[in-house]
């Protein structure tokens, strides 16, 4: 028995396993044309109790409120006033001139690791405007710009991704693996996906106490394969937890595409199946994104429980430094990817509303690319990775257990002689 | 002072840190309105509500995340898992998150989770009811393990395990939740249940036993026998039945290790044998061995034996032949007495 | 602030957090009548090839095919003999035999652990017969129906529950873990669920070599929490995998009503979230059972991958010899429970053909005591739990490894030095 | 003969199997159309196809559940594991089924499945990157633990891993992927890649290097030095660095360990030190201090000390100061030697 497969191998079984497909493979075309997405406002928006059966339309189809021209239009268009909509398009332009910064710098050795968000700015941007400051976020590497609209100065995010003596991380994490207490910014994990069911956790002690603070997570759309997304959606609905529950469908997982984990139909369908409300955004639209994000935390905080959100968004970048895209995808796809960009379709809109001009744009980019090269010079200041000055060495001794034990105590001494 | 079971002993630990601190809960599968399936956490649902006492999914993973997260956001969280066999799903959120948490946020967020877990055999559970894996627990930067060997060090130990700001992994030897164990031949005029023996006399209020301090129970001069959990008193009775004058030490915490006390006894008695259930290889006895081989080769004259379970998975039908014996202990004793 | 619960408890916290209910606590009516139980005969049979969404009301409504009257009616009708019928019957009044003689054993100490499965003898009997002895059953503990059918001798599972010389686990299984090649029934792990997963590798591996065998697993209420039942889910609908996925909701979990697992709908619905089409079926109606099961197979067979099947039952004994239920549920659940007895009511059906007779079920009944009462004695003919003779006891340090290595062969030297 | 890196070397192991077996087939995240972050399976998926080569969800727990029910059904899966500090979530599926299977159903099942784990630091891969979790699998009774340290052994062993009836943990040891590693201050004078390694030189065909067989690379007098993986490399750099005439043992398998070599050779040096990356406490070298000390007591002159990476996460910025350096190593041997 033989059996050809991509043309090449010679196997003695024929077999009958089915194996998920890509959207474009090195040298094919994106298959993005056969995605169906509604027009902008077709979607209604439910009441906050609404049954969870009753977000069927919401999960499969996909809620979106810029329309091609700019215009927010339909039940979802929220509140926002230009202030607010330029607050957030200066969040996205910083976040991605961050990026792009840090991306370069990685390029000449001074990070050992990066990771950019390009195309899905719009996802933590909107979430986080659109949530309380006492509302804890259980984040994955890939929202920073939670970080920005939260205030966090720019160069302690630079200072840990450098591992200097100004990185509140002590040297200690890979750079982007964030963790901001003062800023309710959970300490993001290297293990995919743990802080999602870590979240639920944190939304139910909210409950236990009776306070108001929700919590929010976010995971990838291959992440959600991960047990952990299993258990938070599993803990979320059995006690109604006050949490809102984010993948972030960004199409790729590295080299993975989105189908090894979607099972064929829409991540925000899977939430059905465990009695919660679910919706899946266009997530390149901020003000669909907002507007979601506002409806979940207001049912949250109502006590209706959590909501799973689909966040619709394609990664425009390699997975990171590490990574070499072409090596898996065609090169035309993020051209090709039907949803545009964050940044520009909210410029559009601002524009549309006489509230923004192509003159003002590049005036920001560029004051917000000099201000995060003056940043990235405050903080090699404090210190660079190969060269330091970083940490004490013997610090990485502190903080295993709240008070130094005996044994760690004489490994510390022995590091502390040679030094 | 009331004759409590170690079941007894370690509800009266959930219920006067429960009745302390409206932080500490209790949760875990079937621990709330039925009390758990050893009891331990009877009546907590009815005085503290169902919040406190809280009945979860089964699976273990999700439990001890939600447990960390309500650790980060206040709570002291103390997780019940069945069987310690059970803490394999839960392993990635110990081992990755939970011990991580503190060193990894430079301080930032932490999470005082304590992870209750019946373990080792004995009660005729098979393979997966009579599991002994805290010495996987042991190899875990970030995380304390505990396990007691009597009702009032059960209390003690627990109160310190909740109050501490660590993770502690606090292993129950359900051998002895109901009275001691002796080995397969049982008794021999010995205490059957707790209210016959000096630890089953446990405190009603609160009080505790500091984590990180061993128990010297028995003072010798020949052999110094380094155990914890249900084979502390297969040791006791193994010691009578050698003739060895063996000094016998209760190790109570695993980690931090208090090593002071067992190199004190060593240095003494010049010999030393390690008794636990847990399979031979990589377990902790292992660790023991290297500790006290570094620390006091000038000092022995007999090579360090371990006396274990062995590396196989624990059978239904061999429970006895499975567990360190009495003859087992005894030969081994007797050989370290017999080097000089 | 003080928060009451119970009637007893005193708190510092108002807690807002939800806590499933129970359908009954001790003292408490059961809640059963609110269950929406559809009348026999009203659902459809949709092609092999339906989609996964188009089993929407399967999945949240209830197969069902035997009436009030004991009629097969409706589109789910299976055909089946009365030969089959009375097959049918006979497994189940053999498993049910089975379970009270080893029950009574237990309470005389003769095994150290039992298991009962009576009221959900249906499930694993008429799946077991609507399956092909070629496809691999990986059960729970409380399938021990399928042995019945596929034909395991019970002298066999006697000795296994006794760990006696005759025992084919050698003596280190508890009772009621069995395990049986010949028979394609996998070895029960104790570890809940882990066996769901597995299976599903099992069906890849078919579909990978071409072939046309099966797989079929099952797993309890309370075990659809654990992650192993996620990963099958999403590995059968990523990959199609031929299997057959059961959930055998009988409410309970040990104390826990199914409420702390199902989030408040059916556990089928679950599986239209991984997109497979899923059914819930009348657990306790042989024929329902039967033909979804034929239906389901034939699916998988077909190369339209996996089905998800919830079948609806009833505990009606406790959990095991060392669980007491009248600690956490009413003592009348199971006489509320209104889908009856699942061999009441094939008699019912058979009388009504006219292929059985009360004297005939008295008679069969008595029969197959008696003749379970010839199987213990031939059993405990071989060696006892306590007395033996089991294995010889070095056995222990066999199939740790296919060959046993120098350390356990030293130990294993230590073992027959005593012995 | 042909010069391979360690990744091209697991590679052919691979595509040689494959290539005489239609039920092997690779399976794990990126590991298909992409041939792995670490290359390590480039080209299958194009040779044998999507399903031999095959890509997974992100669930290891998922990965391993399916890998053994494969195994049952006579496939050969070989699991990738992204990272070492990933197999967490599968620790369940391999602790409590894989190692069991055989044991618990009397012999009648059993999985053939490898586990390829890239694990060890050295790549500033911070605390996620960069453990060393072999000494947890060596508790596990039912499972064998393998890690080379060459192209040559890792082609080796993969194989025998892959034809093995019993399940392997394969850990492969990341910093020496593309080249030797001598510690931080590297190279001086020493190899850079594999090509310039006598390691590096592979046969391109079928071979297999039995597991369960030690390699002794240095022949020595005065300290036997127990080692595995990336620190094999460094020990040997150590070792000439300090002058002492050190025998040098590569572990090759720790799981079943090659007792009698270590034997043999301690018994002739009387001292032993044992290196890795691992934390310390209740790591592998603990179990090659106890069974040393047990089996070599009347010959050891010095007590045998551990060298290891600390009790702490693996830090992102210190590593160099985490990893066992030549000083550290020196030290021991140096002091090693100086007892008699
Ligand atoms: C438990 C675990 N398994 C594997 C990895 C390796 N890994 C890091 S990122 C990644 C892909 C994640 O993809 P997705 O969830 O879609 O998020 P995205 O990177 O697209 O934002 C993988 C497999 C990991 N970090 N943790
Ligand atoms: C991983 C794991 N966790 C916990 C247990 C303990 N346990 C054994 S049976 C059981 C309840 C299972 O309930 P369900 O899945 O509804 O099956 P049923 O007993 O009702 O058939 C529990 C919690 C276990 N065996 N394995
Ligand atoms: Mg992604
Ligand atoms: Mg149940």
């Amino acid at each position: 028995m033989t059996n050809s497969v991509d043309g090449a191998a010679v196997s003695a079984y024929a077999s009958k396993l089915h194996i998920p497909r890509a959207s474009s493979r090195p040298g094919e075309t994106s298959d993005f044309q056969s995605l169906a997405i509604p027009p902008a406002g077709s979607l209604r928006q439910p009441p906050l109790d609404v049954s969870p059966q009753d977000t069927a339309d919401l999960a499969h189809g996909m809620v979106r409120v810029l329309d091609d021209e700019g215009r927010a239009v339909g039940a979802w268009a929220p509140e926002l006033t230009p202030r607010q909509l330029r607050a957030g398009l200066r969040h996205m332009l910083h976040v991605r001139a961050y990026d792009e910064r840090m991306f370069r710098m990685q390029r000449q050795g001074k990070l050992s690791f990066y990771m950019k968000c390009t195309g899905e700015e719009a996802v933590a941007v909107a979430q986080a405007m659109a949530l309380e400051d006492g509302d804890m976020l259980f984040p994955t590497y890939r929202q920073q710009g939670l970080l920005f609209v939260r205030g966090r100065p720019l160069v302690d995010m630079m200072c840990h991704c450098i591992s200097n003596a100004g990185d509140n991380l002590k040297g200690r994490q890979m750079p982007v693996f964030y963790s901001w207490k003062q800023g309710n910014f959970f300490s993001i994990s290297g293990n995919l996906a743990t802080q999602y069911s870590q979240a639920v956790g944190w939304a139910m002690a909210s409950a236990y106490k009776g306070e108001d603070h929700i919590a929010a997570a976010w995971v990838g759309d291959g992440s959600t394969a991960e047990a952990d997304v299993h258990n938070a959606m599993l803990f979320a609905a059995t006690y109604r937890a006050p949490v809102l529950l984010n993948v972030v469908n960004n199409q790729w997982a590295i080299s993975t595409p989105q189908s090894f984990a979607s099972t064929g139909t829409t991540f925000a369908a899977r939430g059905l199946g465990f009695n919660i409300p679910s919706l899946r955004v266009d997530g390149n639209d901020f003000l669909a994104v907002y507007a979601v994000t506002r409806w979940a935390a207001a049912r949250a905080r109502a006590g209706h429980g959590p909501t799973f959100v689909e966040l619709f968004t394609y990664r425009v970048e390699g997975h990171s430094t590490s990574d070499n895209p072409a090596g898996y995808r065609s090169s035309d796809e993020a051209a090709a990817w039907p949803l545009g960009d964050p940044i520009e379709r909210l410029k559009q809109h601002l524009v549309n509303l006489g509230e923004w001009s192509d003159e003002q744009h590049t005036a920001l980019a560029a004051e917000l690319q000099a201000s995060v090269a003056g940043d990235w010079k405050r903080a090699i200041a404090l210190g660079t990775l190969e060269d330091g000055p970083h940490w004490p060495v013997e610090s990485m001794f502190e903080d295993v257990f709240k008070e130094i034990p005996e044994h760690l105590r004489r490994q510390q001494e022995k590091v502390r002689a040679k030094s | 002072m009331t004759a409590m079971s170690m079941v007894q002993a370690i509800n009266s630990a959930l219920d006067c840190t429960m009745g302390r601190d409206p932080n500490v809960l209790v949760m875990g599968q079937d621990v709330g309105y039925f009390g758990g399936v050893f009891r331990c956490t009877e009546g907590l649902y009815q005085k503290y509500g169902a919040h406190r006492a809280l009945d979860t999914p089964i699976a273990e993973g999700g439990i001890v995340a939600a447990a960390i997260g309500m650790g980060v956001n206040g709570l002291r969280p103390v997780v019940e898992m069945q069987f310690a066999d059970y803490i394999y799903p839960a392993i990635d959120q110990i081992i990755s998150e939970l011990a991580r948490l503190r060193h990894r946020s430079g301080g930032e967020f932490w999470a005082p989770v304590v992870v209750r877990a019946p373990s080792g055999g004995g009660i005729r559970g098979g393979q997966t009811h009579s599991q002994s894996p805290e010495g996987i627990f042991t190899h875990v930067c970030g995380l304390k393990t505990v396990m007691p060997s009597n009702p009032y060090d059960a209390k003690g130990l627990l109160i310190s395990a909740i109050e501490d700001d660590d993770p502690v992994i606090f292993f129950e030897p359900k051998r002895i939740y109901n009275g001691p164990f002796y080995g397969h031949n049982a008794g021999g005029g010995r205490a059957r249940t707790w209210a016959e023996h000096p630890a089953g006399e446990v405190p009603e209020g609160h009080y505790s036993i500091p984590l990180g301090k061993a128990n010297v129970l028995r003072q010798g001069t020949e052999v110094t026998v380094l155990s914890y959990g249900t084979m502390v008193h297969v040791a006791e009775a193994a010691i009578e039945h050698s003739g060895v004058d063996a000094e016998l030490i209760d190790l109570r915490t695993l980690l931090p290790l208090d090593i002071e006390t067992i190199v004190e006894s060593v240095e003494k008695t010049g010999r030393c044998v390690v008794i636990h259930e847990a399979t031979r290889t990589s377990g902790f006895g292992a660790e023991l061995v290297a500790e006290v081989q570094e620390e006091c080769f000038w000092h022995l004259k007999a090579p360090i034996e371990r006396v274990t379970g062995w590396d196989t998975p624990y059978p239904h039908a061999f429970e006895w032949e499975y567990f360190p014996s009495h003859e087992r202990i005894s030969d081994a004793l007797r050989r370290a007495a017999a080097c000089d």
